[in-house]
């Protein structure tokens, strides 16, 4: 049932040939990547490369929301976008970009913010989720969805000269089940947003595009390989591989020297939290509280939601 | 033991990331001699590491952008030779020679 | 005499604002990047997201150097060209994307092969140098003509699952000039090719797309860093940066498990040999002699040309 | 010294990189227990290890993609503890207990 089975037409093996033959890969994976169906949220700085890679892999079906339209300032960065395009819709930009590079996926546009009253309706539509925003509120609500609708999520943020990167929830485990080792929520990683104000924002703190754009690219890279993998179907098997141990990409842009020794680091992070307010043993989160505003994510995070687009 | 100048120390690295280096005169990496014990005589752990910096290094005003009631600040990790101190006892944890410790601001931006 | 004196225009001060608010960047660095012209030798899978962010950032000359058309198999990883401009000459298809873009920079098309014969007249019309290159002989030659004329070089290469950067070159140091510290060529890291027939071919090895995609975006970041920080102009300030640690990073990615402690690691690299081919105290390596033939990069390789395309 | 089973080994681990690994059952890392001398009662050194893992590890035909004439063939560059071997002595090198030894193809696509 999972379409695994056919065969693939002349013109997609043309186009998929060189990473087919890379070992792991196959037509197997390949297969799996056509059949999967993948939801991109924010259309920018990590949006843009991220849907590149997405889209020239295969993917079969590729939604990406956004409420924004693309600017001048977006554009050293927000590489899938063109100055003829400035004062679209960034969702119609970037699908306009991906689809003439690879016109066999389906593309599927989300023009509107992501809410607590919408998120749910989205995100199951869809096998895996790269969170790609810009403000700590979406980013709570992506994973509280995921978690309960067991999707995994490949996170990532980036501002001026750092970057960071999460693989979280994969391969999904049902909100509850803390005997053993289940991995990670948004959550469970970062239990407490930080304080109103005490956020270097982006639109004071700017932002590099090759660091963005290296993030990006690395949550196109996982959303990949889990898809191919098969990495995000919850069994014994895809447990028991490495993704459980859990870590946080760090990366560490420096203007002054070139690329050395603490540029990249891989830090350890803990699997799934018995008292994880989302994933945990006693959580009373549900989609339909969620839907009726329970959590408030925005008091939550006792910040409005940031105006900068990165 | 008393807080004599010759008071034992302990070798440590301290960095700072994401962000949090712009708190620390712009500078990623120190070599700390940390006192081995605290005013109680207490083995220097975290708690004690966080006063220390705050005390000795901290070259801005906004030292609330690092700590909050005497705990470090919701969203900074704090990561004990790159693993999150939650999986080390965290502030409890009691620090080692050689130690690295890491103070990371998490992102939100994309 | 650079320019950086001058003002920015309102178009260029929207479009670069929030890369030119990053702590060390600024309006000078953002001058310095539209005062530059840098050389993309390669339209592939490193040369189009490089070329993504090097536009992006402004600089202000861009060359690229590449004889192929664009095909159906490269798409998956060269996001910088379309299905509409399959049989494009790679370098218009590029730079039609990268105009998109960003129409400020001049772009220069070079659309041929580098040969011993041109490799020198391209180089010395720019300030900087990205192998973004498929075969051994190529690089060799490049990193040569970059020690004749004093160019820092920045290369990558990806294969499959793997990818590698290092800064060359940088700051530049003339050739022959060995007392001190001073930066490695190409040939100072890796001193033999490997022997015809071990190198594992991008055509039977294949590629992923964001492996190579990320090393692009790598080469692209330190490339900038180099030109708005004035890395590349030789001085006693640059060289006592820590470009004297040449670090060769490499990228490992696993389709079976997620990111993690062994994804990137940054090794150390020694510095300039004062036995080196091309940059030691007795070589004997000229520009006059290269074009003439001498040291002969095809049979030094003992390979043909790829003709793998990545 | 002699070859008995009780010789003394030195525990290391070897990373192999770069497509190298294909060469070596696919498995990127192994955790090798070196003997700590050669036949020769001389300490165990980078060419002792190179041989040791033809002998013991290399699980593919085609050994002179790791080895020519006895040597790591070129296009391989050596890193012992993350650092050029030509930093530490090369095939000289004497190995260290707990040393990491990393080889790693040169690639060459793009
Ligand atoms: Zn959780
Ligand atoms: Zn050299």
């Amino acid at each position: 049932h999972d379409g695994c089975g056919r065969r693939l037409s002349d013109g997609e093996f043309d186009r998929y040939s060189r990473q087919m033959i890379v070992p792991g890969m196959g037509k197997e994976g390949q297969l799996r990547l056509i059949n999967s169906r993948l939801l991109i949220i924010g259309a920018g700085g990590l949006g843009c490369p991220a849907g590149q890679y997405i889209a020239g892999a295969g993917v079969g079906t590729i939604g990406i929301v956004d409420s924004d339209v693309v600017e001048t300032s977006n554009l050293h960065r927000q590489v899938g976008h063109a100055t003829a395009r400035i004062g679209m819709k960034k969702v119609d930009s970037l699908i306009t970009h991906l689809r003439g590079l690879n016109p066999l996926p389906t593309y599927i546009p989300h023009p509107f913010h992501i809410t607590s009253s919408n998120a749910a309706d989205i995100i199951s539509q869809y096998d895996l989720v790269m969170d790609c925003t810009d403000n700590p509120a979406t980013r709570y609500l992506i994973s509280d969805i995921c978690v309960l609708l067991c999707k995994p999520l490949v996170s990532a943020a980036s501002v001026q000269k750092s970057g960071q990167l999460i693989v979280l929830n994969c391969p999904p485990a049902p909100q509850g089940l803390v005997d053993g080792k289940y991995p990670p929520c948004y959550r469970c990683c970062f239990r407490k947003p930080p304080p109103a104000g005490s956020m270097i924002s982006c639109g004071e703190a700017g932002i590099m595009g090759p660091v963005v754009g290296m993030m990006g690219v690395a949550q196109a890279g996982e959303a990949i390989k889990i898809l191919a993998s098969a990495l995000h179907v919850p069994s014994q098997d895809s447990l028991e591989r490495n993704l459980l141990q859990p870590t946080l990409l760090i990366y560490t842009y420096d203007l002054e020297s070139a690329v050395g020794p603490y540029s990249f680091r891989a830090l350890k992070m803990g699997g799934r939290k018995k008292n994880c307010f989302a994933c945990g043993e006693n959580s009373t989160l549900t989609l339909s509280g969620i839907k009726a505003g329970s959590p408030n994510y925005e008091q939550f995070c006792s910040v409005p939601t940031s105006s900068c687009k990165l | 033991m008393t807080n004599s100048l010759e008071a034992p120390t302990i070798p440590i690295t301290v960095d700072f990331s994401g962000g949090l280096e712009m708190l620390f005169d712009n500078q990623r990496r120190y070599a700390v001699s940390l006192p081995a014990t605290d005013a109680n005589g207490k083995p220097a752990n975290i708690s004690f590491l966080i006063d220390h910096l705050c005390r000795t290094l901290m070259k801005d005003p906004r030292a609330d952008l690092f700590v909050l009631d005497r705990h470090i600040r919701p969203g900074i990790l704090v990561l004990i030779n790159d693993a999150d101190w939650e999986l080390e006892g965290e502030e409890a944890y009691e620090i080692q020679p050689r130690d690295n410790i890491l103070f990371v601001s998490t992102l939100h931006g994309g």
